[in-house]
């Protein structure tokens, strides 16, 4: 094990899978000579050449359409979106070209690509370079959906999206860039599809992504003091969805709550929750309860974003006013 | 495509065999897109339908002047293309009737057509998108070394979205092996380009925008047509860089089946049949000393494999409902949980 | 009362709003010369004139960001984008500028504009022509959200968006157009915000939009053969939303089933079925079921589409095996 | 913007007021600048902030030239813009610091300046976008015959995304009264323009794209800024249709708060500080025969107008939370459900 930032450890999975496989590019813009916006890609210019690793202009949807074009004729592209508010100017080409075109081909044309890109708020950045915008993806047939929410994760599951062989986005997130963690050295993998039980606990299943997920440990710790015994569920993998963990650990607690960085509506919870409604209701003690930005843009002020995302102290409030 | 070339009547001496070729390969086309006509008014054809009636010349000169292992990128009325590019007729008449014989099984329908084993890599109905994958493509070739070339068809209508900006200086600045060929038959679906557009000539007049020379053909001029699709894909291929392709046309029918094309002055309409790229060829290569048995030949040949994939499109069953979830992903299915 | 066929009415909101006030415009694609690619736009340009109804060169972020500059400067434009899916390709401008504008400007800038777009399956039309996408719209803050299922809806409704004064995306469905109905003469406004019981029941409650309601409609009555008595919601407005209506119903049915032509996951359905879970828990009897197109693109062929999209079949089947 | 005008020293007699009243300008978006650099320093910005210390002249000479009912549209680099409008210091500033007394009440940012009262329509942080955003203002001022011009600032790198595409040609094929202005300062974040682009000059170079003649400026000349921002807004209100300027300048520092911009050359950076567009312009108005005590009083002016916003700025509270939903619809409320 090794300690690395966020930041470290996704450049470090693209590191391992361009030295594993000399089909892997990346492209986006400022991902060379700068190392990413974000910082992200560092090194990976001088390791793997101008040629691998290539800046573009600001044009989102040459960068995604080229991934495509590319991943279609034997490449393995990952493509750098710099924030994920800037998907929608290429959502053309994600959500009608690079996820439908396995299916109106009948499978001939196989989109072994990536999609990375900065997701989340925290950086009181505003409306327009804030959002948490993994459930847009989720809603479209065809796409695979990661979000890590930890070093360890931000390598093992983006080495695992480049090895797919269909298209995914990989949400990394950009409160979580700085943060750091154990990172298993030597080759490190991880399958799509699978949630990890973070903390386990009896009483309640809080089901949580991304930044969210250390938010709802803490919320947990809190919890305990109150005797409230939660499990806590890092989703990671949006798309597959690993129910069967979700759903072990409702049967068990009986009662569950998600908490959402997105705004309120159609989100990844409303999904989750709504599957549980279905197919656990005969399981569950009490109500769903989604803890959710609420349905607004992102205030840019400091004290107002942090009022608008989910806190750890909004989150201990739903679950004891739920369960008292 | 060995097949193109194979046919009943021996070229006449004298001609370069290339012209006869290209005459074949333009009346296949004519013949594949009038029987899917006649298909359209029988109720056959399921959805939209979008002909290339009118502007075969273009189709046809890249599919000769294009390597085997070359990639197509074209749009809903890419019959012709897909055609081109040496893809049966069977499969593609059977996908647009919706059949499981089709193409791909039922599932894309006729804007979607796609070969792979043909180079043939997407029909793309969303104006404008293919441009830039069509990059993608090139981008690969060129790190691949494979010498490959990347040939993007679009419309006029098409010169108007971002997608076509961001792909042309993509390409240009990448130094990409592709050739971009806007086929500008003067009308989007309804809309004439020119009352949308603020140049004449929508891809020529911006060429330079790009770096790049500018190119304007005469698109029902098969000659013309196959000199341009030679030198464009020349250069590509040689490492020189993408090149557009501004050739003028005009599509016989409306845009799509629901069209009856009303909004087109009858003179112009008239001016344009006059202009026929089959018939202009055909009376170029008579002139050159091509017999007439030769047309007549070529012409029969057409008919005979039209009437044959029909029959065998019209053969096909309907697809399977189970095929719904096939796909999605790789591994055959689409399974989003477990 | 007239009887209209959906896209007359269509061009009578248009045209309603157009007389009364002078500063509604229309622009899009093919909507002045042609009358519209579905034909819902004909006969205003000879009504109204060039200027008030304008073709557009085929550039969807120029046709919604035009509307949206003129919105900020006195007008009320109208937007048409030819075909829903096509809203991808100005998602930015939708989802990034449009909703977010008047909040990040502190309420400064008011955006009283439409997109009017045609949505939804049953065309033959393939992946790219026919998708279902009013919940992409739902999940984006600052977006009102229509869908109406009849004439006097496709009018009333439209027209209620066109005075509303913030922005809102109605989604016409191309299965409709040629469905005839009876329109009220005269003015003629609905407000956003209310959803219809478009048939009394007291067994279970199905809820439905758009395409869907007609069949929801049917499958009541074939229910009612099978001895179950629904009561049928259309929901028209996803935004604003009417819970108290659809709460009403199940707290008197006990059994909510809600109809959804788009892909499965983080649908309007999934949000509606987990707020019932979480306000309503305590009222159900029994699982929410969504009822839904499976999570793939939509297929071409007559056959596939059909049964890929709920039919009424499919809706009496999940309902009788739900409650059986 | 009478205020802009105003100042304790007369002009010298014999030059024309308006350049005093640029230089007056200039000076002062400099001096803000300056300040909100030193309050990241202090640690007391909040979020991102981009400057435009180095690249005054754009912004004050269209600033001078425009018509109090003008619209101003720009992106995050925005700061100049907005003050060149006649927008106080101090709710800018407050924005900056995320305070209740900010433009946008915390809400918007650095990134999103917008004071409608004052034509400022807004700072749009997504590349390109405002510009079909303008361009639909300026139809809005065209067909309610307002003679209102609208005025887009945007980057070099802006010019190779699709949405710039689209307007251009839409505003031409309009003729709309918009001048769209690139501000090519060479870099787009860290990246050199010349790198992704396809022609020396990224808007210029593309004007003929759009019929439109191309404009090249230095834009660290504010002479001759304002003589383009007088002629192209003179054409635009004379209904003679958009331009496209591109203005050639350089920003002193880094993109944003977090860059150092250790990736441009020194001797670049030497070359363009020496062509400060603030001194170049003081030397010029000096060479005229302005006095010292002239710049001496302005720049006195300046600073003590940055000091007072400064103060309040400072002063103001923190924003409530109590805004968080207020103000998502028309009816000052988010309320989704009823
Ligand atoms: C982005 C987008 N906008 C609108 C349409 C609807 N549409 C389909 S074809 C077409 C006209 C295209 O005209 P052109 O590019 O000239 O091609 P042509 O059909 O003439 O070959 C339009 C507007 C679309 N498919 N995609
Ligand atoms: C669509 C989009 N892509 C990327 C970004 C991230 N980004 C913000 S500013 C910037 C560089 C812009 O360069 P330029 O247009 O030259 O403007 P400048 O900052 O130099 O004034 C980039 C890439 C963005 N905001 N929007
Ligand atoms: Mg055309
Ligand atoms: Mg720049």
């Amino acid at each position: 094990m090794a300690e690395l930032t966020y930041r470290q450890a996704v450049a470090e999975g693209i590191a391992q899978e361009m030295e594993r496989d000399p089909l892997v590019f990346l492209l986006g813009e400022d991902v060379a000579d700068a190392g990413g916006a974000f910082k992200a890609t560092v090194g990976l210019l001088e390791r793997f050449g101008p040629e691998r690793v290539r800046d573009t202009p600001i044009s989102e949807e040459a960068i995604v359409g080229a991934a495509m074009g590319a991943a279609m004729t034997g490449l393995r592209p990952i493509a750098e979106i710099m924030f994920s508010d800037f998907l929608a100017t290429c959502w053309d080409l994600i959500a009608n070209q690079i996820a439908k075109t396995r299916y109106m081909t009948n499978g001939q044309i196989s989109l072994p690509l990536v999609i990375r890109t900065a997701n989340g708020a925290g950086s009181r950045f505003g409306a327009q370079h804030s959002q948490s915008l993994e459930s847009w993806a989720m809603a479209v047939p065809g796409l695979k959906v990661v979000a890590p929410a930890t070093p360890a994760d931000a390598k093992g599951l983006l080495a695992g999206a480049i090895r797919e062989p269909d298209p995914v986005i990989v949400f990394e997130h950009k409160s979580l860039y700085a943060s750091k963690g154990e990172v298993p050295e030597g080759e490190h993998v991880e399958e799509l599809g699978r949630a990890l039980v973070r903390r386990a606990g009896e009483d309640v299943t809080i089901v949580a992504l991304a930044a969210m997920v250390p938010r709802a440990l803490d919320a947990a710790e809190r919890l305990r003091e109150e005797g409230v015994d939660a499990e806590v569920i890092d989703v990671r993998s949006l798309v597959p969805l690993d129910m069967s963990t979700i759903a072990s650990s409702v049967a068990k607690t009986s009662r569950m709550f998600t908490v959402e960085e997105n705004p309120r509506l159609c989100g990844w919870g409303a999904e989750i929750a709504s599957i549980v409604a279905e197919g656990l209701f005969d399981d569950l003690d009490g109500p769903i309860v989604r803890i959710t930005t609420p349905h607004v843009p992102l205030p840019a002020a400091d004290e107002l974003e942090d009022a608008t995302v989910p806190s750890v102290e909004r989150i201990v409030r739903a679950v004891l006013a739920a369960i008292g | 495509m060995e097949d193109l070339t194979a046919g009943a009547a021996p070229p006449a001496s004298g001609i370069d065999p290339g012209r006869i070729e290209l005459y074949r390969l333009m009346a296949r086309l004519r013949a594949f897109e009038k029987r899917a006509y006649d298909l359209f008014l029988q109720n056959l054809v399921k959805g939209t339908s979008h002909l290339g009636l009118g502007q075969e010349a273009i189709a046809a000169a890249y599919g000769v002047a294009m390597r085997a292992d070359d990639y197509t990128f074209c749009t809903y009325r890419g019959h012709d293309h897909t055609l081109a590019r040496g893809v049966p007729m069977a499969p593609v008449m059977a996908e647009l009737l919706g059949r499981e014989g089709g193409l791909m099984g039922g599932k894309g329908g006729s804007m979607h057509l796609t070969s792979v084993a043909h180079g043939m890599m997407g029909s793309y109905a969303i104006v404008g998108a293919h441009l830039p994958i069509a990059a993608g493509a090139a981008w690969s070739a060129q790190v691949r070394g494979s010498g490959q070339v990347a040939v993007c068809f679009f419309g006029d209508g098409a010169t108007n979205i971002g997608a076509f900006h961001e792909a042309l200086n993509l390409a240009a600045v990448w130094r990409l092996p592709v050739v971009f060929v806007c086929e500008n038959n003067l009308y989007m679906e309804y809309t004439p380009i020119e009352a949308v557009t603020a140049v004449k000539h929508p891809a020529a007049d911006r060429a330079s925008a790009y770096g790049l020379e500018s190119i304007l053909v005469d698109g029902n001029d098969a000659d013309a047509m196959l000199d341009v699709a030679r030198s464009t894909i020349g250069r590509a291929r040689d490492g020189e860089g993408p090149s557009l392709v501004e050739a003028v046309t005009y599509r016989h029918g409306g845009h799509s089946r629901a069209d009856p094309a009303k909004y087109r002055p009858e003179s112009e309409v008239q001016e344009w049949f006059a202009r026929d790229p089959v018939l202009l060829y055909r009376t170029a290569l008579e002139a050159a000393g091509a017999p007439t048995e030769l047309f007549t030949a070529i012409e029969a040949d057409a008919d005979r494999e039209v009437d044959e994939a029909t029959e065998i499109a019209t053969a096909s069953p309907r697809p399977s409902v189970s095929i719904i979830d096939r796909d999605v992903w790789s591994d055959g299915g689409s399974a989003w949980r477990n």
